[in-house]
């Protein structure tokens, strides 16, 4: 656990285990939901990277802007959509964030700067640049965040998407979630070379970190850093962040055969939440009763949640074909 | 004969083929190992390991791509994109490429290759995985287009797309994929632009795809108690299209309805609507009608999912105003 | 009125909205100090620098999933795709993302994004070159889809689409570039879904898109010598699409044809075709008839790219076949 | 000049000399075709890139295949096809290599592994990699070549061409034509990092080497070791090769603005073609006789190419739509 140099104060840190546990504990419950069929859809959680939108997104503005992939409740909540809409819109409900329309892949919440999570993979990568195209473009110091998991990688959205960032010096964070499998294809099949953070320097030429992606400290710092260069108009940084997503691909599928239940087991030790609370304890932050008060209050809110996306309406179907279109030719 | 459900009948062409043709080879994301999200390829690595069973990265454009190289000197690839949306980023691939190779070499390269995916709304999939687009590969021209609609005409268009020399997109509605037939044990090829008549009747010509057929089918069963006898051509392929058994089939009914999930304008519907215009007008009784999905993006929400496909409420209603006019 | 070329009133279109909002930036290959291809941004660099005058490398998927992002976050991109066949390797961006994003978003993120290039055969610039796709970016919802044959719907169409919410396919049939025409000297807007009856007549009804629109309109000066009286309609927006006064027509005359020079299967002829049919059948004297280019990759050499086009012979002959009928 | 270790016999070197000039003299009379207005469509010559179509081709046997690009007159032409199949081709006539279909940009001779050149940039790049897959699919110890300007660098194609080439060890040789130029966006705009071969080490872990590519010995050598290593089963290399257009990037465009007169000058002093003359003479190989000679002998092969263009008839229009399909569904 990186713990030089903190600058952060007892407040901050204990809001990133806050985010972490809530993330954590509404991905639970959502996946039970999903058991119980109150999911009627695909759901992909995040639980075990944690500590990547948690530590990612603290450093945010609200109207900084971020673009999500198919595993993106922990990025929405971390931006600060509330359990509740993000409940209600994995039940489909017209309380969701996105009305119902969504579901797990197409949260939206752009008040807050929740862009979108997106079905298919890559396109977070060019809507992220282009985002910080906007924001140079307008002269405003809002930054654009564009997570993607490894599966993204070898994808020509990564290589165009990263080069014009790189050329035009753009206020970008792409945040690479390499949780080492893309459904069940491995990383080192998929590619030979895995130091996504050495290709963004040597390629594009970008500032770029490997970081471990469970401590949501060397997160939130190596965030720090790209966020105040592109605030300060010193373009783009990749945030390589390495981590193990530790439940199925997606609720409902198997876990087993494309990985060994020791590697399972060796990342279960490097909980990124079981390791903050130890660090909190320990450097003086927090004790035990702290975490569980938060715990106990994140328990609550949750629980709130789903109560609320069970309680909610559906949407009216005669809405079905609405906002395609705005204004205008 | 033995019923089989549809992803065992495709399976089942392709297991066959893959041993008869060593030049056939799978590539997509999960098809190794795992055998295919839709278990498309179950069995397969096993026998055949990965250069036949091709697990890659997300790399869609590239793979398409790499497959077009591949069958320009002499391997026959299976492109499995499991969810057909994934499709859109080889377009160009596609469109701009294995399209045309056969043309622009005067026939001197082949272009062997299928493409394969899940099509269709359900589940709450949403609108990254609920996507049909075979409109989009009837329009542009060299493509076969094959919509099986049951096991047995999965193995038999299967089987006649893998031995034969030209791009072929076989897509499967994945609500279909569960359903059972007899299917024969040996290897047949069904032929291109052949229609099936599956239902024979007087009142009215229902033309329907995909899952729109098994729903189709069920209603008329109903219609029928009620004397109304309709009958019901499914198309099979849309790229060659058989418009001679449609147009017979007018000839005789007067009355026609294309029934298609997928979206109306420039769709199938409207192509066999102008094409029996053109070719059976004084056939016709009354006009030519068209019932599709509703032209949005697919929502999520069960609620608003089933408000964009027709029913069998809008099927029903739709026959019989066809009927009444 | 002066006159002016189409690629000048376009130009002017773009010119005078990029000095009103400075939101509006233009992105694609060559469109920087050299002022595009077609000199669609000639004289823009200098006014207005790289930030708004960008330069890309060849990434066309690239650049179209980056103004996405652009374009929900109070920017307003134009793609220059200079020849719209590059458009095809950004299809995923446009179909899954573009199209989508307003009604995902419950209309809370817009969309505001011009898509433009040229499009038609012509110039022995064969297959790669030629194409026009847009019954493609019809049949997919939440595309707008302009279609100007001449320099007053250009720069009217072209504002109205710098001033909306919605992505719009701007599509400019390469032979028109330099056509001459009327154009006001100050900004106005068309509305889309608004055709234009070019020419009154009760014999038939023609509806030509783009090119066409030329062809056909000297060819009915022709026939009206021999007292065949034709009316032909510009739909000039094929997204929204004005069936009202193509139906309006029918009830006139009785007879339709639609030319188009792109592909005929699941075409804007098919869609028209369909439609009349639907809402027009008691007003048919004769069956709708299409005109399309071949159904073919096209050829390089001008003997084969000729016949692969509707040329003057083959526009006369359906006209005349249509009123014969 | 490279001439340390050369293997190469005189014949060789001479034909090398052979096949650089019958492309210059080809290209230079379809320039002036193109401007009497015999060539119908668009034409991009290949003009002062000579030596690296002649040197990676030197290396190829008929069986091996090559995919190339819009600028593909060089690369078909040292692929074997006849100056007469090429001129006739772009003269749009029925006895081109591809019967008037394609034109300068679609020339297809498959027969002799001339498997297309492209008017889309990129796809060479992926299909150069798939016949690598069929190649060692059916254990054949063909090798297939991509050839690609700087323009496709960015391209996605490039990320996910190479990529795939290198997981699957294929036997394919990537040759980036870097002319500095894509039309007239300057590859230096186009990305940060122009080392091609660099960033085809680092990202995708592939043998690659940077050449002078107006250097025919060093292409050669470069292409020799390449192509060994293919067909030995030893995967893709990339050939990132210098060098520069000496004629607009198509006929009937401008060629000022966007480089300058001394940018031009400096590569005309480094004449592929002449270049190879001086040192063939130096090194003893030839004497100025022997190059007349085969100057000589090259004008009239592309002299009689241009008259058989010129006298060959039109494509029956009736075959406009033939060969769209093959056998079977
Ligand atoms: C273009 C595209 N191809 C395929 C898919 C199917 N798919 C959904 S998630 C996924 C794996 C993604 O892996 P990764 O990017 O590593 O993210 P992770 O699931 O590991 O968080 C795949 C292949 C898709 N959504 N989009
Ligand atoms: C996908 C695509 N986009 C744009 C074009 C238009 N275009 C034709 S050649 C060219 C420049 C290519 O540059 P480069 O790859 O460096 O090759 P060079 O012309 O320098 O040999 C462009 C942009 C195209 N053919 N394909
Ligand atoms: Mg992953
Ligand atoms: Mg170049």
């Amino acid at each position: 656990m990186a713990n030089e140099d903190i600058a952060l104060n007892s407040e901050q840190l204990l809001a990133l285990y806050h985010m972490m546990v809530l993330i954590r504990r509404t991905e639970e419950q959502l996946a039970r939901a999903h058991q119980m069929g109150l999911v009627p859809g695909p759901c992909h959680t995040y639980v075990g990277e944690e500590a990547i939108a948690a530590g990612v997104c603290a450093n945010l503005r609200e109207d900084d802007v971020v673009f999500s992939t198919h595993r993106g409740h922990g990025h929405a909540l971390a931006k600060g959509v509330s359990p509740r809409a993000v409940a209600a819109e994995l039940f489909g409900k017209a309380t969701g964030c996105s009305q119902g329309r969504g579901g797990s892949m197409h949260l939206f919440a752009p008040e807050i700067g929740l862009m979108g999570t997106s079905g298919i993979v890559g396109p977070s990568i060019l809507q992220g640049a282009g985002a910080g195209y906007s924001f140079k473009l307008l002269a405003s110091d809002q930054v654009s965040v564009a997570f993607f998991g490894d599966g993204a990688v070898s994808n020509g959205a990564f290589h165009e998407g990263l080069n014009m960032a790189a050329i035009w010096d753009l206020p970008v964070i792409f945040v690479c979630e390499d949780n080492m499998y893309a459904t069940e294809v491995a990383f080192r099949d998929a590619t030979r070379v895995q130091d996504v953070a050495q290709r963004a320097r040597v390629s594009y030429d970008m500032a770029a970190v490997r970081v471990d992606g469970n401590d949501v400290l060397a997160v939130h710092r190596a965030a720090e850093e790209a966020v105040a260069r592109a605030r300060a108009g010193g373009g783009p940084s990749l945030i390589d962040c390495k981590t193990y997503r530790a439940r199925p691909h997606a609720e409902g599928m198997r876990d087993g055969g494309y990985r060994s239940a020791e590697e399972m087991q060796a990342w279960k030790e490097r909980d990124p939440i079981a390791a903050h609370a130890a660090w909190l304890i320990e450097a003086g932050h927090a004790e035990a009763a702290d975490l569980d008060a938060i715990e106990a209050q994140v328990n609550s809110t949750v629980d709130d949640a789903i109560e609320f996306a069970r309680a909610s309406p559906f949407p009216d179907p005669s809405t079905a074909a609405d906002f395609i279109f705005g204004a205008g030719g | 004969m033995r019923e089989i459900t549809f992803t065992e009948a495709a399976r089942e062409a392709l297991t066959e083929q893959m041993a008869l043709d060593p030049s056939i080879f799978v590539v997509g994301e999960g098809i190794g190992e795992r055998g295919g999200n839709f278990n498309t390829t179950l069995g397969l690595y096993e026998k055949y390991g990965p250069m036949r069973l091709r697990d890659t990265p997300i790399v869609e454009r590239g793979f398409v791509g790499m497959c077009a190289g591949a069958a320009m000197t002499g391997a026959r690839p299976v492109v499995d994109f499991m969810i057909v949306d994934f499709i859109l980023d080889s377009m160009g691939e596609l469109l701009n490429q294995i399209s045309k190779i056969q043309y622009m070499s005067s026939g001197r390269i082949k272009m062997p290759m299928v493409l394969r995916g899940c099509i269709g709304i359900g589940g709450a999939a949403a609108t990254h995985h609920s996507g049909s687009y075979y409109p989009l590969f009837v329009h542009i021209p060299g493509f076969r287009v094959a919509l099986p609609s049951n096991p047995y005409d999965a193995k038999g268009l299967l089987t006649t797309a893998l031995t034969g020399d030209n791009p072929v997109l076989f897509l499967e509605h994945k609500l279909l994929l569960n359903r059972r037939g007899s299917v024969p044990e040996e290897a047949y090829k069904l032929p291109y632009g052949q229609a099936a008549v599956l239902r024979e009747g007087s009142a009215a010509t229902v033309v329907a795809l995909a899952v729109m057929v098994p729903k189709v089918l069920q209603i008329c069963d109903e219609l029928a108690k009620d004397g109304l006898d309709i009958e019901v051509i499914d198309p099979r392929t849309l790229a060659p299209l058989d418009t001679t058994t449609i147009l017979e089939s007018v000839r005789k009914t007067g009355r026609l309805l294309i029934a298609d999930e997928t979206f109306g304008p420039c769709g199938i519907g409207a192509e066999i609507s102008a094409q029996v215009m053109e070719q059976g007008f004084d056939d016709l009784d009354a006009p030519i009608a068209r019932l599709n999905g509703a032209h949005t993006p697919t929502p999520y929400s069960p609620t608003l999912e089933n408000a964009v496909i027709p029913d069998q409420a809008a099927i029903t209603k739709a026959i019989r105003d066809l009927v009444a006019e």
